[in-house]
């Protein structure tokens, strides 16, 4: 890739595409981010501003879903563009090249824009036996990312599994899967969670990272704007859950009513994300609309957080399986210790001396 | 002397059984019973919350009967009952509770306090620790065979007086005949014209009954200190009595603990059935009347109540037949607020009245019954039990209420068709 | 089978902000009336029902200008009645609503021909002159 | 550990290990008191006392008749502890996962009012172990534990319902390790009375029914 420094006013010119066309595009983005309208201004600006922002993608163990994800995202209309200046360097599925020239374009990307590219990881890092679970190359991911985060800016965490370890770290995580977080601790990392995320929140967050850097993080690292509330609390149905009207199965009076799905498993309220506000398919709708309850893919362990389709208040091990053998065990200690209670009052009624009247006559002129 | 603070709590471990487990588990310290019991309300000391009385018997419970309690004793958690804690129970289980029993009809969990109580009583006289009036009276009771003390020939004595009076031959030892009547010490030295009352009541209804020589005496000084064994030995008497005169029915007289000794506690002190049937005075009176075998006129004008003896109606389950026959003989019969099974006590009975330290207590607790009548404004109080009539009459006197307390079966007698009446 | 109507109209009530909106529609008015600063309200950000939404484009109504833009999809640009306050619309390419703003100036910043759109202008104009010279040449 | 992880390991293991420990404690209790006994009555009876001692295991749960004014917070307590046990909807689909069986919740406004009660009504009962004399001198520092952790499910219940002190998924978490702290308590404690109430009443009505004393 030239390394000359043009400058994204410049490439958009060679596409064709206008000022008008970039501010609308910035316009939607702000709004997206429930960022103020006037930012757009702002944001157009220094993004027409910045150099190519070299960006490399790191695949490891994922199902591409992410990468589908993206590749869909509708609502910056022109996010191909944003893939346009970002120098998108090296992406296992979207890139040309393949086997070693793609890993020279990776070093070549590395050492090019050294300390300043943006590592984008999807997939989660295995690290039993040494990672040899997953490599690229013959090199494991888990010396690709060591090695590829030491001169990045910023990594953003794409998905669950780069997040929160997601399907690969699900019970019994044969592969020893774990999230960007365990693995690089002196770089800022953005998570990006979901299965996949929503597209706008990818770009959207992208867009911001490339214009005004970091986006304010929450305790788990996901950015406030998009993960600040749980689907439940932007939940069209939210009157419904509090006025106690659930759908009881899926095809009953209440589910066609549009009832709140609760008693069918929805994990809204314990997951963040946007799903419920920006909706997925260019706004068309979300899980919820269309009638299933959420599943929580957001939130870290969701796979290992019981039934999809059982109640959040339900226990996720299933204690009723236990009721069983704890009544025979504690049948069994009682016993015992009712027979040793038993042995104690024989051996009490074995002491026992009866009182008489006898015992009481020398007690009157005592 | 086998009394011994061990013997005290090996006794106490042999008494502890699956109720009592049930309600020491149970037992939330909730506080309700305090508010059934009148050592509480009329004092208003929280001492004498009655589920405190049991305290020592739930430690023994816990430590000894429960994996829990164990662990807690071993981590101390848990203190072992010492001599002096059943030192202090003295005071709470015998000198200032009657065993009348109510607070067991309060507790929500359903706890049987007193049924604790009797038991707690019963260890703490294995450990010598029972109040020295009522070994005194057990000592009695075992030498002459009576509480009082009173020989055989002073019985005789009123009997005959009895005979002269009503003209009717009072039996003694007489075999084969339908009851066996007994009688408390203090009917046959305080109100002895119960004698005379039955003979004619009987001898109007055609009943054939007898005294003993051998087991005349109803009270048993054994219940109220909780020894069993002392128990079962006057019960025993009673029972060889009966056998020798081939009694089928033995009648327990106008005494509330006497009642409750003979026919609940009695067999299964024996732990065996009795060979007849035990009845309470007014449960024949009833049966009687119910057979139109009394006949009576006229009727008690005046405006009078009727005061429940704990032991023979909220613990003995004698509730009707003493208000059919107050039917029959008054016309003007008020019933007290808190009646029957959750009447209020006269503060006398389990063995409080003997008990010389319990006297100003006994009185202090007695204003809860003085209200009781004075709410009714009435001028007389029937009762079917001696010691009730005896303590009753004390308060009236100790507060100068102008109260007439009469017997039940006297007010019968009083009214019953005499032979010339009817020609 | 009866289509599953799954579309379910949660009572959508006028609550009100509408009104709202107009006071400060008249305030950010005057201030760039005075000091000429410009505003602009991301419609999309208020909570907004459908019947709020209807009242305030009522209320607002059409102006004189009415101008479309196609760029990546349609974008449209009313002044409302009241000189100053104008409504855009952006839409994608399939249509779909993409962000819709109300802006308080006096011509709306995506109207004007944009600079770097200008600079373009001139080097593609300096080309077809080029070509027309070209084809001119006998 | 995060918030989820927290969440999982209280609705996961959590809840597991809490029932273990409860239905163990609980049986063996059970299995304690049964096996000591209960001596068998001679005397001539005047009923078997087996519909009186039924009767009492529910009658005595109704305050007495004649102290209706006299209501302790208690009574009030339970009542709205229960209902709100029994009837919240996420309740009902928890005992429907573990049991089985399925019964309708109530609507949630009136889960929050018996909530807001009970609350109220055990902060009335602590008040009463201080300022009634009788409750006063029983207590212990076991029964002000014991009230603890029956009052922290309220509290943290009613928080996570309205969203109270932070992130749900925390709240959610206390509320649910909350419970399991109460589970756990059961078979130690004068809780066992949640369990044992049946056996004491069972057999003190069944005595007065035997000697026809109806209570």
């Amino acid at each position: 890739m030239s390394d000359d420094k043009q400058r994204l006013a410049g490439e958009l010119q060679r596409h064709g595409i206008t000022r008008r066309a970039f501010m609308k595009f910035c316009t939607s983005v702000a709004s997206a981010m429930a960022l103020s309208p006037a930012m757009a201004t702002q944001m157009a600006d220094r993004l027409a501003a910045i150099q190519r922002q070299s960006v490399i993608w790191l695949s490891f163990q994922e199902c591409t879903g992410c990468t589908e994800s993206i590749t869909r995202s509708h609502k910056p209309s022109l996010e191909n563009l944003i893939f346009d200046f970002v120098s998108l360097d090296y992406h296992h599925t979207l890139q040309a090249a393949s086997g070693h020239a793609a890993e020279e374009a990776r070093e070549a990307a590395m050492k090019a824009h050294g300390g300043k590219y943006i590592l984008l990881v999807d997939g989660s890092i295995p690290i039993k036996d040494g990672g040899v679970y997953s490599t690229i190359a013959g090199m494991t991911n888990l010396d690709m990312l060591e090695h590829m985060a030491k001169d990045a800016a910023a990594i953003v965490a794409i998905g669950s599994c780069a997040a929160f370890g997601g399907l690969p770290a699900a019970a019994p995580n044969p592969t020893g899967a774990v999230p960007v977080s365990d693995i690089v601790h002196d770089k800022p990392i953005i998570n990006i969670p979901g299965c996949p995320p929503i597209p706008v929140v990818m770009t959207g967050v992208l867009a911001h990272v490339l214009t005004f850097g970091i986006p304010e993080l929450d305790g788990m690292g996901r950015p406030k704007a998009f993960y600040g509330d749980t689907i439940h609390d932007r939940c069209y149905r939210r009157p419904y859950y509090d006025r106690g009207l659930f759908a009881k199965s899926f095809d009953d009076e209440g589910a066609r009513k549009g009832w709140c799905l609760y008693e069918l498993g929805c994990k809204g309220p314990i997951t963040h994300n946007a799903c419920a506000t920006v909706k997925w398919n260019n706004g068309t709708s979300f899980p919820i609309q269309s009638g299933h309850g959420c599943i929580g893919c957001s939130e870290p362990d969701f796979w290992d957080a019981g039934g999809f389709y059982k109640a959040l208040s339900t226990g996720s091990a299933n204690p009723g399986s236990w009721a069983a053998a704890s009544l025979a065990v504690g049948a069994a200690a009682g016993l015992a210790s009712g027979f040793l209670n038993k042995g104690a009052k024989a051996e009490a009624e074995r002491k026992h001396q009866a009182i008489t009247v006898d015992d009481m006559r020398g007690k009157s002129d005592e | 002397m086998s009394a011994s603070f061990e013997n005290g709590i090996n006794t106490l471990k042999t008494l502890i059984d699956a109720p009592i487990a049930a309600y020491f588990s149970s037992c939330t310290n909730c506080g309700i019973c305090a508010q059934a019991c009148i050592f509480y309300t009329e004092t208003d000391d929280p001492k004498y919350t009655p589920i405190r009385r049991v305290e020592p018997m739930k430690r023994i419970w816990e430590q000894n009967y429960t994996l829990v309690g164990k662990l807690k004793k071993l981590v101390g958690l848990s203190r072992e009952v010492t001599e002096q804690d059943l030192q202090n129970t003295v005071e709470l289980a015998f000198e200032s509770c009657t065993t009348c029993g109510r607070c067991t009809m309060m507790c929500p969990q359903g706890n049987d306090i007193v049924y604790m109580i009797r038991r707690m009583r019963e260890g703490l006289t294995a450990a010598g620790l029972a109040p020295k009036e009522l070994q005194e009276a057990a000592v009695r009771t075992a030498d002459t065979g009576s509480v009082m003390g009173f020989p055989m020939k002073t019985l005789q004595a009123q009997v005959n007086a009895a005979e002269k009076e009503t003209g009717i031959k009072i039996h003694v030892d007489e075999p084969n005949v339908e009851y066996m009547l007994l009688l408390s010490s203090a009917e046959v030295m305080q109100f002895n014209e119960i004698i005379a009352a039955l003979a004619q009541i009987f001898d109007q209804a055609g009943v054939t009954w007898t005294l003993s020589s051998k087991a005349h005496e109803a009270g048993n000084p054994g219940m109220h200190m909780g020894a069993s064994e002392i128990e079962g030995e006057f019960i025993q008497r009673i029972v060889d009595a009966a056998q020798e005169l081939n009694i089928k029915n033995v009648i327990s007289p106008e005494c509330g603990h006497a009642y409750y000794a003979i026919r609940w506690e009695g067999p299964n002190v024996l732990k065996r059935p009795y060979p007849f049937k035990v009845w309470h005075i007014i449960e024949v009176l009833d049966k009687l009347r119910a057979e139109g075998r009394i006949k009576t006129t006229g009727c008690e004008t005046e405006r009078l109540t009727f005061h429940d003896p704990c032991q023979a109606a909220r613990r003995g389950g004698v509730n009707v037949p003493q208000r059919n026959l107050l039917n029959m003989v008054t016309c003007n019969f008020i019933e007290m607020n808190d009646r029957m099974a959750c009447n209020w006590c006269c503060g006398g009975g389990g063995g409080m009245n003997t008990i010389e330290k319990a006297e100003p207590l006994m009185q202090k607790v007695f204003h809860r019954k003085r209200r009781q009548i004075e709410e009714l404004d009435v001028t007389t109080v029937v009762t079917m039990c001696a010691t009730c009539r005896n303590t009753l009459e004390e308060g009236i006197e100790a507060n100068n209420m102008n109260i007439e307390v009469l017997g039940l079966t006297e007010v019968v007698a009083n009214h019953l068709l005499k032979e010339k009446d009817n020609d | 089978m009866s289509p599953l109507s799954l579309q379910i109209e949660v009572a959508q009530p006028k609550t009100g902000m509408a009104r709202a909106v107009l006071g400060e529609l008249l305030d950010h008015l005057k201030i760039f009336a005075t000091s000429g600063l410009t505003r602009v309200i991301d419609i999309q950000g208020l909570p907004l029902s459908d019947a709020d939404r209807d009242e305030l484009t009522g209320l607002l109504g059409e102006g004189e200008v009415s101008a479309q833009l196609n760029s990546f999809g349609q974008s449209q640009i009313n002044e409302t009645r009241y000189a100053g306050i104008w409504w855009l619309r952006h839409y994608t390419e399939d249509s779909a609503l993409l962000s819709e703003l109300i802006e308080i100036t006096d011509m709306p910043d995506i109207l004007r021909s944009q600079q770097a759109d200008i600079t373009s202008a001139i080097e593609h104009l300096a080309q077809t002159i080029g070509q027309q010279a070209q084809e001119n040449k006998p | 550990m995060n918030e989820i992880e927290l969440l999982n390991w209280a609705r996961g293991p959590g809840l597991t290990y809490a029932t273990i420990i409860m239905v163990v404690g609980l049986t063996l209790r059970v299995f304690e008191i049964l096996m000591l006994g209960r001596p068998h009555e001679y005397a001539e009876t005047r009923s078997s006392g087996v519909e009186d001692g039924i009767k009492m295991v529910f009658k005595r749960s109704l305050p007495e008749p004649r102290n209706w004014k006299r209501i302790t917070a208690s009574y009030i307590f339970h009542v709205g502890i229960l209902i709100v046990l029994l009837f919240f909807i996420p309740h009902t689909q928890l005992f429907r996962d573990v049991f089985g069986w399925f019964w309708n919740g109530w609507p949630n406004y009136i889960i929050d009012f018996f909530t807001v009660l009970s609350i109220a009504a055990m902060l009335y009962t602590l008040v009463q172990r201080f300022t009634d004399p009788a409750r006063r001198i029983l207590s212990h520092m076991s029964d002000y534990l014991a009230w603890l952790v029956t009052f922290l499910p309220l509290v943290t219940g009613y928080m996570a319902f309205h969203r109270l002190g932070g992130d749900y998924t925390t709240m959610l978490a206390v509320h649910i390790l909350s419970v399991e702290l109460l589970m756990v308590a059961l078979p130690f404690s004068k809780l066992t009375h949640t369990v044992t109430f049946v056996m004491s009443r069972w057999y003190t009505g069944s005595n007065l029914g035997r000697r026809g004393i109806k209570s």
